[in-house]
């Protein structure tokens, strides 16, 4: 047992933040700072950077990636140093979700055509789960497809389809058959975004923003060859990709560097002849959330760790995503609090970062995240449902 | 002890609740909101026609001469329906301290303006420093001959876009964190050195920052005494705490019982959600915040009214609990709304970013625990 | 609407003070502020000055207490200085839970009968309601009376029978019927302690105290006049019996004692240079349960408003049995936390108030009564199954 | 970074486990409690005999060498077994702090006896008024040729009346609250002037409170250099409170297992209690702070052992949490066992008091919090 790190590791580190002290975009790095949301070029940009030295696509088997494989500890201090440097994150549908599933499910057709596309960042995908009438009970979805020929014939909504604005290919679950047991007939199937029948419209949630959208599917063609695994497989591979996705699944290298943020700000607000941090109330939330995220930060650790040694993530990334996200909102609502009545003034995407917005200038983005956090304990397998995972799957209740 | 209404408290109730419920639906307020005043002129004049604007106002000067009973009942209807009309801004905050603490030549200039729906004010108390310290006042006023002059900075002002007149703290004697030596001006928005930069706020209401650079305004314009107008802006906040307390009460409801509904046609798992347990008792935890906010908002009000020792206590009191209440029921009825509770169309995020703000206003939960114990 | 007290109001304070200067026992108000657990004696010594007064079943019809009747601000008065004075509580089995049911569904034979002793406190009465598996789903009772002649015959076993050592009779939900839905076959019967074949057992609780206990039943004969209402009517009159247990049900009164105790006492404990009620935190908790007693003292009026004008008080004394537990227990933990080590020396109820304890005077009672203090979210019907009550009565759901 | 433990490590887990599951069942852990010496001294021996009561002292003392992960492993399973041996009073908390500070005499003297299960030893820190202070400090210690003469009080003393010496701070020098000016002093337990009250204290253990009254002892019972005890002793209560939050972290792992095993079996409603979302929801939470409370304590073990520099404040961290978690954990546990989870019959109230002595114990969560933030 101990928790220091090998030479080898310390020079790891060391490489990393001489890449990003040259390689880092100085305007991405900007608006980064700013909390102004990137545009697509802007994502691609620092994502195509970050596959060019090898650390993009860091959990995929190093013969689709190509990479030099990292150890548990590597991910750890790249994760960690990255998010230190308030670099974007990457989006996660295509990397981290979509060719998952193609490269443990796919032909190798399927596998020469996506996975590069994907390891490039020169296809911007999207995931088709949840509809207006499946959200916690995502078995329960509509959307069909008929096979029709060699063709699939897809009608049905999606919602909730992060960046489906910028998508070029939407990943989606599809009723191929209707069965008794509704999880029986679900199949996996990738669809073009520009195929005739795809409509796009945006959602713009409380913050002002627009970040999902909704799909509708009307006759749309889909070539057989795009379904993956066999038709009624679908369920099999949400799950396998829902267990699959372990590793800063908390987000606790950017909880921390946003938990000192807020320390560092609150330090410089006056209040009286003091200054807010060293206000008792606010300073006991501020330290017990630090406790809080030190203990996750640990039990993600050890359950890298129990993986490293052949476990299996399971149930345990249900306490990660519970965690880290009660995390994420107690920390957005402590930045509000912080902020006092300059939480306020309110302003749309486009306006965050101009010479517009009142306030220190680290305002104006404070209460649009606060709210748009609201979501991080609901998509995704809301919390409710990952209590129910664990008293399931871990208490056997 | 009693808590029963009286037949013009009840009729009061009643309109305002007839007007909201048929004046005021979704569609209206959301129209009324993203327009470029802010709200209903219409609405406004509808409210003079109804006397409500003369609630905070003595009958010797015009006014209805209501308690604070009148206005939380129409402050909780209000809530009821988010109306975004400055009714707390010019009618609780301003036309209450003016109807006090003003000249008569300040009243004859305001009240019957007020009154008739012609005139919106506003009152700047807060600074970038000043967080909810209401005695944390850096912005001067120097005598100059007959007149002041004003220099420093106002923030987040609510209303501030419409007002015609405003009302400044600015600190005429003794240093930054004083109670003694603020006094308090009531300027016209258009005087020379005075900026505003209007904005937007979450709630889909407005305020404004305020510059004062050398405003410089006649001596007739101090409201109140020289260096005392502390205890009046104490009491003027007071006053609104418990208006804004009641618009929180009112939201509370709308939200847990929309939440209600909402579990109950929301169908997941081939059964109503609002079929599952823990969503039961989240729900009942929503519900026992609401009867508790409503029963500390009651004594809270009935003490303010009765002059009480413990008033000012009981009003910390209960902006410490709207405070943790609102925070809690809006949060929930988001989550248990699900993806529809942070999506813009839905009324539901709209409460809870009302909920928000009024957790803010005035001192935050943490702020009102702290003046609770200093009481 | 308004909250000031009426003259009358005031000089009926006044006359309750002077009852209390004059007519509470020394010797019990000196065991009383020491926490010291009073016998049989002392409780009903206490109860029968009270009732001298008219001050004890205030609750009761004036025509079976004889009383002049009390005012609604009248009883929130003497509760209030009764709480003050910290005179003991009265046992509720008899004169709060018994009566109102003989009054109510009771012949005037068992009126007769009971009503006067009940009144004089000469019969201890105790509650046989529980069993060993029927909690929180009280109608799956299996205490069994059959009918044979004019008499029942009891078997079974009742449990947490709460002061049933000191019990002459007690008032029994008992199944002399097995239907289809379990409620129904339910009946209420009085038995006399006395009668052969009933057998009390002690269960000691964590806190070292006696004061529960099991009662076993084995062929005990109860005579059929001592059946209240009709048989399978039970049900309905536990029903009753819980709507009816309105006032004073949150304890709202002891509480403010308590807390007001608890100020009083912490701002004597020193804590370096300053006390323990200057600590920010423990201050704080302290404010924080203090305003939530406000909320719930004004909600049980609010109540006591509603159902003096004629409503009833039904699911809403679900909230204040809740809010008024998780108050109790709040209080009661702060109490320990105040203490610090002090709090662990441990010592049996007969040793409380000896000069054996070590630590403060008042700290031996301080620990038992915090451990004591979890049975109340949990009998009574569970805080779990009020908030079930809630949902289903108020929410509709 | 490496979560596993070598085989050494594993071995004395086993071997602990083992001792628990086969030799420490429930009715044999209650009849030791309840006996008059309040422990198991068959059991004392079992331990000199295993070489578990040498973990703390160096191999050059003729112990085991062991680090703070051996004894967590140690305190861990005994936590499970809710074991009233008092190796945390004897060998966490005062071996080791000989073994590295006491004298050649003092270690000549004690070590060989402890490691052989003769001797057992006190840590007395607290008084009345120091509540978790260990700076606080007013008996006083003063110089008297060859001897010290002791005068004070000493509050709570774990493992009072068993211990043959007893560990006592004084101060030497400077005002109530410094750092500076205390001394530890090794104090035969039946010195002249020592009075103890010994009690049971709530968790089934026992305790003393211990009056000096011109104990006189000579100057070779000092431990430490003079004035400087206060490190010494700081050091030893942050490797207690490892040890005690290891116990702490098995303790919440029978509880929460032994209530997810109740309400599977316990039916209401024709249905197991563990079917209800509500409990199972209350389950997962309990399950999530054990889990959280173990993560921590493997970090602040590792750091502690290390010597990172933020070791210290890894530790109030952790004991914070085990504070709030054990809480929680404790009361839960009782409230889901309904009516059976208050009675004395049951294991549950037993596992339920420990952990609120241990949230107390060393500190409370308050009183850690604060020490975080000030670390």
């Amino acid at each position: 047992m101990d928790l220091t790190f090998s030479d080898s590791d310390l020079s790891f580190r060391q490489e990393v933040i001489a890449f990003l002290n040259t390689e880092y975009p100085s305007d991405i790095k900007e608006k980064q700072d700013k909390r102004i949301t990137l545009d697509k070029e802007e994502i691609v940009r620092w994502q195509k950077i970050l596959h060019q030295k090898g650390w993009f696509a860091i959990n995929w088997p190093t013969e689709f990636s190509g990479y030099t494989e990292l150890s548990v500890t590597e991910k750890y201090i790249l994760q960690e140093e990255l998010a230190k440097a308030n670099t974007p994150t990457a989006i996660p549908f295509g990397v981290g979700m979509c060719a998952p599933v193609i490269y443990s499910f796919g032909t190798e057709e399927q596998k020469e055509k996506h996975l590069p596309s994907i390891l490039n960042s020169d296809v911007w995908w999207c995931q088709g789960y949840s509809e207006p009438g499946s959200g916690s009970d995502l078995a329960s979805l509509k959307t069909k497809a008929e096979l029709k020929g060699d063709k699939y014939v897809v009608n049905g909504a999606k919602t909730w389809t992060t960046l489906a604005q910028h998508a070029d290919w939407i990943f989606c679950l599809v009723r191929t058959e209707t069965t008794s047991i509704k999880q029986e007939g679900i199949s996996f199937l990738l669809i073009d975004m520009k195929s005739p029948g795809i409509e796009v419209k945006p959602i713009i949630t409380i913050d002002g923003s627009h970040e999902v959208n909704m799909v509708y599917f009307d006759n749309v063609e889909v070539p057989q060859e795009n379904l993956i695994g066999e038709e009624g497989q679908g369920w099999n591979i949400a799950k396998f990709l829902l267990a699959h996705e372990r590793s800063g699944i908390a987000g606790i290298a950017a909880l921390k560097r946003e938990l000192n943020r807020l320390k560092e700000l609150s330090s410089e607000i006056p209040l009286g002849e003091s200054t807010l941090l060293e206000d008792p109330q606010f300073r006991s939330k501020i330290e017990e959330t630090e406790i809080e995220l030190t203990a996750t930060e640990f039990t993600e650790l050890r359950t890298l760790a129990a993986m490293s040694q052949g476990g299996s993530p399971g149930a345990e990334s249900s306490i990660l995503k519970i965690k880290g996200t009660e995390l994420q909102q107690t920390i957005s609502e402590l930045f509000v609090e912080m902020l006092g009545y300059y939480a306020h003034p309110f302003y749309l995407e486009n306006e965050i970062g101009s010479n517009e917005t009142v306030g220190p200038d680290y305002a104006a983005p404070v209460m649009p995240h606060y709210l748009n956090y609201r979501k991080v304990t609901i998509y995704g397998g809301s919390n409710e449902i990952q209590r129910n995972v664990i008293s399931k799957a871990i208490l056997g209740l | 002890m009693d808590f029963t209404f009286n037949e013009e408290q009840t009729m009061i109730q009643g309109q305002v609740e007839q007007f909201v419920q048929k004046e005021y639906d979704w569609e209206t307020r959301q129209e009324l909101s993203n327009s470029d005043l802010g709200f209903g002129d219409k609405n406004w004049k509808t409210f003079a026609e109804l006397g409500w604007l003369g609630i905070s106002i003595s009958e010797d000067n015009g006014g209805f001469g209501g308690s604070s009973i009148e206005t939380m009942l129409i402050m909780e209807e209000f809530g009821k329906g988010l109306v975004v009309e400055p009714f707390l801004e010019t009618i609780v905050m301003s036309s209450g301290l003016l109807d006090k603490h003003g000249t008569e030549e300040q009243k004859a200039e305001v009240l019957s303006a007020v009154i008739n729906g012609d005139m919106h004010l506003a009152l700047a108390y807060a600074e970038p420093q000043s967080r909810f310290n209401l005695s944390d006042v850096v912005t001067e006023a120097k005598a100059d001959g007959e007149n002041f002059i004003l220099n420093g900075f106002k923030s987040v002002v609510m209303n501030g876009p419409s007002a015609n007149k405003i009302i400044i703290s600015a600190r005429t004697s003794g240093k930054q964190l004083d109670n003694n030596g603020i006094s308090l001006f009531l300027v016209d928005s258009d005087t020379k050195g005075l900026t505003r930069t209007d904005y937007k706020t979450v709630d889909g209401r407005k305020a404004s920052d305020i510059n004062l650079e050398n405003v410089s305004i006649p001596k007739e314009c101090l409201v109140g005494s020289l260096d005392e107008g502390f205890d009046i802006l104490d009491q003027a906040i007071d006053r609104s705490i418990l208006a804004i307390s009641a618009e929180a009460v009112g939201a509370m409801e709308v939200l847990y019982k929309t939440t209600v509904e909402y579990t109950k046609t929301r169908e997941q798992f081939g059964t109503p959600i609002g079929k599952f347990q823990v969503l039961q008792h989240r729900m009942v935890d929503m519900f026992m915040e609401y009867e508790q906010c409503k029963s500390l908002l009651y004594m809270a009000t009935m003490k303010n009214e009765e002059g009480a020792d413990d008033a000012k206590k009981a009003i910390s009191g209960l902006k410490y609990q709207v405070g943790k209440a609102g925070k809690f029921v809006g949060q929930q009825s988001v989550q248990l709304h699900g993806g529809m509770g942070v999506t813009d169309e839905l009324n539901v995020g709209h409460y809870f970013k009302r909920l928000t703000t009024i957790g803010t206003i005035f001192g935050n939960a943490d702020f009102h625990l702290k003046q609770y114990t200093a009481l």
